[in-house]
């Protein structure tokens, strides 16, 4: 392949972006060539989000200029982008809960008769999109609100690959998605490749990159590091460039020291999202729960943590005979549970308000006197979490909103261990979250257990899960399929275990 | 066929408002002279039309995200104008009309256009349009109510099917917004943005000829409201729809609409309209004292929303 | 901006400085009321300022207590009053009184009782609502026959005028052997008044006569009685005489109203105010006309 | 030293409406007739105490998310009970006011456990009580003012360094507000429920005790207004207070509060109320006609948030 003006699909030159406190972008170059692949890898807040957002027209740059082949790019909206030939997946989902699926699909192009929407056509087709990207049994009538986040980045996905386009920006596209639709959407990037259409592909997951790109630009402080063919790089080296250091990927729980059982689920159920489950989870323990999306595993946490009632079943605490009464959140607190949220922005976080009132909400009373706030105090403890959990933020005052992605999960981290409780529960802690602040979290969770904290980690990422749990359990449609301890993990064992019950069923279902 | 679960959904929807209002029927069948008589359902059929009127435009903007505080005084601006132009000024009566639809509408689209210029809260703008429309009423009527004689008459003697017209034009309105909303590329924008803006503002799609659409809709609707009011009492009241706005609110809740948007339902405004009105109706025909008045409607409107939350748990459990 | 406090930028004229306080502005028969007095301060600009000021609804009581202090703040010689309520507002004109300044009650007559236990003396200018509303309600007694079905639609409960019209209507009904069988507020409402009517014509189909406290409600009972397909069967009858009723008044579709002479009403109270800045003197009440307004009184 | 950047974020917070203020005062001071006059700010100060304690709770009500439609009347109950009960019933002083105080704090009470119990909108609920407390009133009083004589006079007539008392408790009540809103947990609870209500639940807080205590607070400060205003006009009315529910959200919007939750300040309300207080004061000096006095409030109102916008934007510029 050379490199001649007709096989460039689009150029970025010197592009420029600043949001109030931060310089997001400065001076960034890149070149896509037509029917590429071309990642974007990069830490949390390295800025990828924000090219990807200027290159689609959802943001305006400060400075310096785009091309599209030899012509010059200004897109002034997502539309006028679309009419560019580029689209984008972000990273954030944005569908409306109350629209059905083929509605999300095509809403900006409703098929209508005299303004009335032609449904059959509509559902039609959002059916052939939907099965295109390996949704075959999906409802396309059914509300968004009814699904489950996996599926709803699906829709997202299917929706982007709905028209016609040039370039395609996924913005981490596999986030929230396990391996086998992970692999759909792969064999959806092969064929739009094969179609000439050039990808600018976002992602933390450097075995993601490594097989699917063509090459990589890396990203730090908004700044190129480099762009490379893929194929002259290897994993370390990409995170080697991305934060500057080596980083060892194996397996971190040694000789962990167990303690009694802190924790003992039996039998809990609600509706057919959670069916008799029954588990234990000790001091000093590290229990990875896997499974695939909708299995069940976030409705699971959300009882033991009184954020939804069960029908049935019981949870005994801290070796007690007598089951807890767990009604709700506060009583989960209380009993010195915590939640980290898989969902951050609509149940962890209060975006409008500053890093430090996030974290310290969990335990106000502690920096409080007669009730009022001790606002010293409170900034005191609040730069601690932030220092010690590296959180990039501008001052403490600033919005978390305006956070990347990845550093307001660890706010979202930091407030619960400001809370300071005996069993935490981490629902997919690093979705979104670069390698670099991935393997701090993974050692944090390390370090929590050996002071003898019990910890449970629901995650997608099953290498992720073996690295870091002493045992893990795997749920499937609802119930816990299967237990492996670490002397016994294996990929393959457990990948089967989390489709066992469907396999089992998959008469039964329509 | 088990009766339970196949009820269709739009039935359930209804049931429960269906219940209230036979409850209210039944009480006061039971308590009130000659209530259930053809002349009883002939006066709520008179008096319903221009409220529900109302209420459809308060539905539109409510299911968008916005509310309108302002459709009362819009409407008695309206009506002014169009006792005004066709008494005082002359104006031959389709013109009149027209120019009290007008009227609203624009008023309408200066409440959707201030509202989204400026980004600011419906609430306050509607709020502001509220005074500014009573004042701009006073000013055009002199504070005297216009006498419009026999001029509109045609309006309410005029019967369809033996039904009078102005029940017609609103049973029309609803069914067409109703269509409009759950079937029509502007009825799901209009739910999409009440239900998430921001999405739907990264999908593209430009949402301010929409929200300005509807906002003008909800004026135009007071127009024709206007229409109908002022020929049912034949002659143009400045003082007339004060507290309309919390009435059609009331209307619209109790309907199932929800106040934060994305979700609602004209046939359940109409409902709502229907139940206030054959609560107030009862409670006039059995000369209940003002203070009882009061207390039993504020208590309905509570007790209806309230019973509209045991339903909804009732259908998401089956 | 303190330099500014205290510069007097009005020069002061040495006429006196009358302050006609109004109920609602936003209503006919006070609009009528105003215009008269402004049509005779123009008559007699050489003898007096005028400022008239009125609430937004004829039920806002605090905000007509502001106009009041507002009216003392600025220092007017006299208050022409029609109070919004006729106990709420007797503090505030006791305090006008002792600041010096001339107070005339017109319209809606003071409670008597307070007054006294307020040791304060307001005269009254104004009709007699009572008498006023027994004239219409005799009128109407002879066009019914003993025992007939009547209703009464009421002003605001707490009005002394709403009372009195009220009490008017049933003393003349009660003497003729009238059988009043309804009797609600629509709060001088056209609309609410159309809607109670309405109800009242329904559960009683023999009703034969509606009898409203405001001409403002007697539209709204026509109305509901042309509806109702009643017209001729159902007499109405009104209060205050305004312009829009006077066409009905004449086709005889409302029987009769009762013309208390709006736009007099405030002139009799400047005047009088203005008597007793010039001669001082014991302020007493002065009774004003009330008429009897009907289709052949209009030919 | 340049002043454009230093200076602090509380004074350009409310500069704009410093603003505002100004420029009324300046054009009413330059045609109203003895405007800037001790009796005239001596009237104003004896007349925003009521409204002001009211646009407090509607403040802490409206951060939380919520709304409160009842106030007026809730102050209108609370202003009968303590009329009733200090002269016709004859309950010594303390205690009637103590009743009086008791009275909104229920309704506030009933208002939030209603609202979370069912998890109803606010704005409904509240609807309901405006008019349940309204024939309550009316009940109470058999609609006929109550004089109160000079039994309440002690708290007009009282002066702390040459201040009425009235004003003080206001702006005590101002201060205290914004203190707790600022500073205190309870305050902090607050504007995160209004943020993100979920994300507090899940926090594991119960905002329920929360929620119940801010709507409590609001109908006792209704209660707090009533004691002001009773005093104030020496008598207790039963039509008191109609449409000032209304008018303390323009007076909250327009001091920066947001009517979709978690952002606001109590001193901003303040100034709020101070601006609509100095217009109607202004237009009544000045004897403008009614209807003009209608257009030129309403678009004040919208003109003030107008402004708003355009302060937040250049101190987000910055
Ligand atoms: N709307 C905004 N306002 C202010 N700052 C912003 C905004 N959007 C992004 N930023 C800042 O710009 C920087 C780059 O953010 P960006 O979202 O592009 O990072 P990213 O590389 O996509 O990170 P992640 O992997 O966590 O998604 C961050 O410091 C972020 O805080
Ligand atoms: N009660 C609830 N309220 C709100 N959201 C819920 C509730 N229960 C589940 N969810 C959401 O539904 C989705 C599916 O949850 P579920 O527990 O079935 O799957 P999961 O195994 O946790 O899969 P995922 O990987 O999507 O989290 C999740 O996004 C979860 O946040
Ligand atoms: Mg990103
Ligand atoms: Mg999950």
């Amino acid at each position: 392949m050379t490199d001649s003006p007709d096989n460039i699909a689009f150029t970025a030159r010197a592009i420029c972006k600043s949001f109030p406190g931060v310089k997001a972008l400065s001076d960034i170059n890149l070149d896509l060539k037509v029917g590429e692949v071309h990642a974007l890898v990069g830490e949390n807040g390295a800025g990828k989000s924000t090219l990807a957002k200027i290159i689609a027209g959802l943001h305006q740059l400060d400075s310096g200029q785009m091309l599209i082949g030899q012509a010059s790019y200004k897109p002034l909206g997502r539309k006028n982008a679309e009419r560019n030939g580029v689209r984008i997946v972000m990273q954030e989902l944005n569908l409306v809960s109350n629209l059905s699926v083929a509605e999300n699909i095509f809403i900006e192009k409703l098929p209508s008769r005299l303004g009335f929407i032609d449904y059959k056509k509509l559902n039609a087709d959002a059916g052939d999109i939907t099965k295109n990207v390996g949704l075959a049994e999906m409802d396309v009538t059914a509300q968004v609100s009814r699904l489950g986040i996996g599926q709803q980045q699906m829709v997202e996905i299917a929706a982007g690959l709905s028209q016609k386009c040039d370039i395609l920006i996924l913005d981490e596209p596999t986030a929230s998605l396990t391996d086998t639709e992970t692999e759909l959407l792969f064999a959806q990037i092969q064929k739009l490749k094969n179609e000439q259409v050039s990808i600018i592909y976002i992602s933390h997951h450097i075995d993601e990159i490594m097989r699917i790109t063509d090459s990589v630009t890396i990203l730090r402080d908004g700044k190129v590091v480099s762009t490379n063919p893929t194929s002259e790089l290897t994993a370390e080296k990409i995170v080697n460039k991305m934060v500057g250091r080596e980083l060892e990927h194996n397996k971190l729980r040694h000789n962990a020291k167990l303690g009694e059982v802190v924790l003992r689920v039996e039998k809990l159920t609600r509706g057919k999202k959670v069916r008799n489950v029954s588990f234990e989870l000790r001091r000093g323990e590290i229990l990875g729960l896997a499974g695939l999306i909708g299995s069940g595993r976030t409705e699971t946490m959300r009882l033991i943590f009184g954020a939804d009632k069960a029908d049935t079943g019981d949870i005994y605490l801290y070796g007690s005979k007598v089951p807890a009464k767990i009604n709700n959140p506060r009583q989960a607190v209380k009993n010195r549970i915590a939640l980290v949220t898989e969902d951050r922005k609509e149940q962890g976080l209060l975006l409008p308000l500053s890093v430090t009132k996030n974290i310290s909400i969990t335990n106000l009373p502690r920096l409080s006197r007669f009730g009022w706030i001790n606002q010293s105090k409170e900034k005191a403890i609040t730069a601690d979490y932030v220092e010690k959990l590296s959180v990039r933020i501008a001052s403490p005052h600033q919005p978390v909103e305006n956070l990347s992605g990845g550093n307001q999960q660890k706010v979202v981290i930091a407030k619960w261990l400001y809370r300071d409780c005996e069993i935490i529960i981490f629902d997919e802690p690093t979705r979104g979250i670069d390698v670099g602040a991935k393997f701090e979290i993974y050692q944090m969770l390390d370090e929590l257990a050996n002071q003898g904290k019990a910890i449970i980690v629901v995650s997608s990422d099953l290498k992720e899960l073996m690295a870091i749990s002493d045992r893990i359990a795997v749920m499937s449609d609802g119930k816990i399929a299967a237990e492996f301890s670490s002397d016994n993990f294996s990929e393959e064992k457990i990948t089967a275990a989390a489709f066992s019950e469907y396999v089992n069923q998959k008469k039964e279902r329509p | 066929m088990k009766k339970g679960v196949s009820l269709p959904r739009w039935v359930t929807d209804y049931l429960g408002m269906a219940i209230v209002l036979a409850i209210l029927l039944a009480i006061f069948g039971y308590s009130a002279r000659n209530f259930f008589s053809l002349p009883t359902f002939k006066m709520i059929a008179s008096q319903v039309p221009d409220i529900t009127i109302l209420a459809v435009g308060m539905t539109l903007v409510l299911i968008i995200g916005g509310i309108d505080l302002s459709v009362g005084s819009v409407m008695a601006l309206c009506g002014a104008m169009l006792g005004k132009s066709l008494i005082t000024w002359g104006v031959p009566l389709p013109l009149a009309i027209g120019i009290c639809m007008l009227t609203g509408l624009l008023c309408g689209a200066v409440n959707g256009l201030v509202t989204i210029t400026w980004k600011l809260p419906a609430f306050i703008v509607t709020l502001g349009m509220l005074e500014i429309a009573r004042g701009a009423t006073f000013f055009v009527t002199g504070y005297r109510t216009v006498d419009t004689a026999t001029s509109l008459d045609f309006i309410t003697e005029t019967t369809i099917a033996g039904v009078p017209m102005p029940f017609v034009i609103a049973i029309l309105i609803v069914a067409l917004g109703q269509l409009v909303l759950s079937r029509s590329v502007f009825g799901r924008y209009m739910v999409a943005i009440g239900t998430n803006e921001e999405a739907v503002r990264l999908s593209g799609i430009d949402m301010r000829p929409i929200k300005v659409t509807v906002f003008a809709l909800c004026g135009f609707l007071a127009g024709v409201a206007a229409v109908i009011q002022t020929a049912r009492i034949s002659s143009a009241n400045p003082n007339v729809g004060v507290g309309w706005e919390l009435q059609a609110i009331a209307a619209v809740v109790i309907g199932g609409t929800s106040l934060m948007g994305g979700r609602g339902s004209v046939i359940g405004s109409f409902f709502g309209v229907l139940i206030i009105a054959v609560l107030s109706t009862g409670l006039d025909q059995i000369g209940a004292e003002e203070y009882i008045k009061r207390i039993i409607t504020g208590a309905a409107i509570v007790a209806a929303v309230i019973l509209d939350y045991y339903r909804n748990r009732l259908s998401a459990a089956k | 901006a303190t330099g500014l406090i205290g510069c007097k930028r009005v020069v002061d004229s040495g006429k006196p400085r009358v302050a006609l306080v109004m109920k609602s502005l936003a209503n006919e028969f006070f609009k009528t009321m105003e215009d008269g007095a402004k049509g005779h301060h123009k008559a007699n600009s050489a003898e007096y300022e005028l400022v008239t000021v009125g609430i937004r609804d004829e039920l806002d009581v605090a905000q007509q207590i502001k106009l009041v202090e507002s009216m003392i703040a600025q220092q007017v010689n006299a208050i022409v009053i029609a109070p919004a309520d006729s106990i709420a507002l007797i503090p505030v004109c006791k305090k006008a009184i002792q600041a010096g300044i001339t107070v005339v009650n017109i319209d809606n007559k003071f409670d008597d009782e307070i007054l006294a236990s307020r040791d304060v003396k307001i005269p009254f200018v104004g009709p007699d609502n009572r008498k006023g509303a027994t004239l219409a309600g005799d009128y109407l007694a002879k066009k019914l026959t003993k025992g007939d079905k009547v209703a009464i639609i009421e002003g605001a409960p707490n009005a002394f005028n709403a009372i009195q019209r009220k009490l008017g209507f049933e003393d003349a009904m009660k003497r003729a052997g009238m059988n009043i069988v309804s009797s609600q507020t629509a709060y001088w409402e056209t609309d609410r008044a159309n809607k109670v009517a309405s109800a009242m014509i329904v559960a009683e189909p023999q009703l034969k006569a509606i009898l409203c406290a405001n001409d403002s409600m007697v539209i709204g009972a026509l109305a509901a009685v042309k509806a109702a397909g009643k017209t001729g069967d159902i007499l109405t009858v009104g209060f205050d005489n305004i312009a829009a009723v006077q066409r009905a008044l004449k086709e005889g579709r409302i029987l009769c109203t009762v013309d208390q002479h709006a736009d007099k009403l405030a002139v009799f109270g400047i005047e009088y105010a203005l008597e007793m800045l010039s001669k001082g003197g014991t302020p007493k009440d002065r009774e004003t006309a009330v008429d009897l307004i009907t289709a052949e009184k209009l030919k």
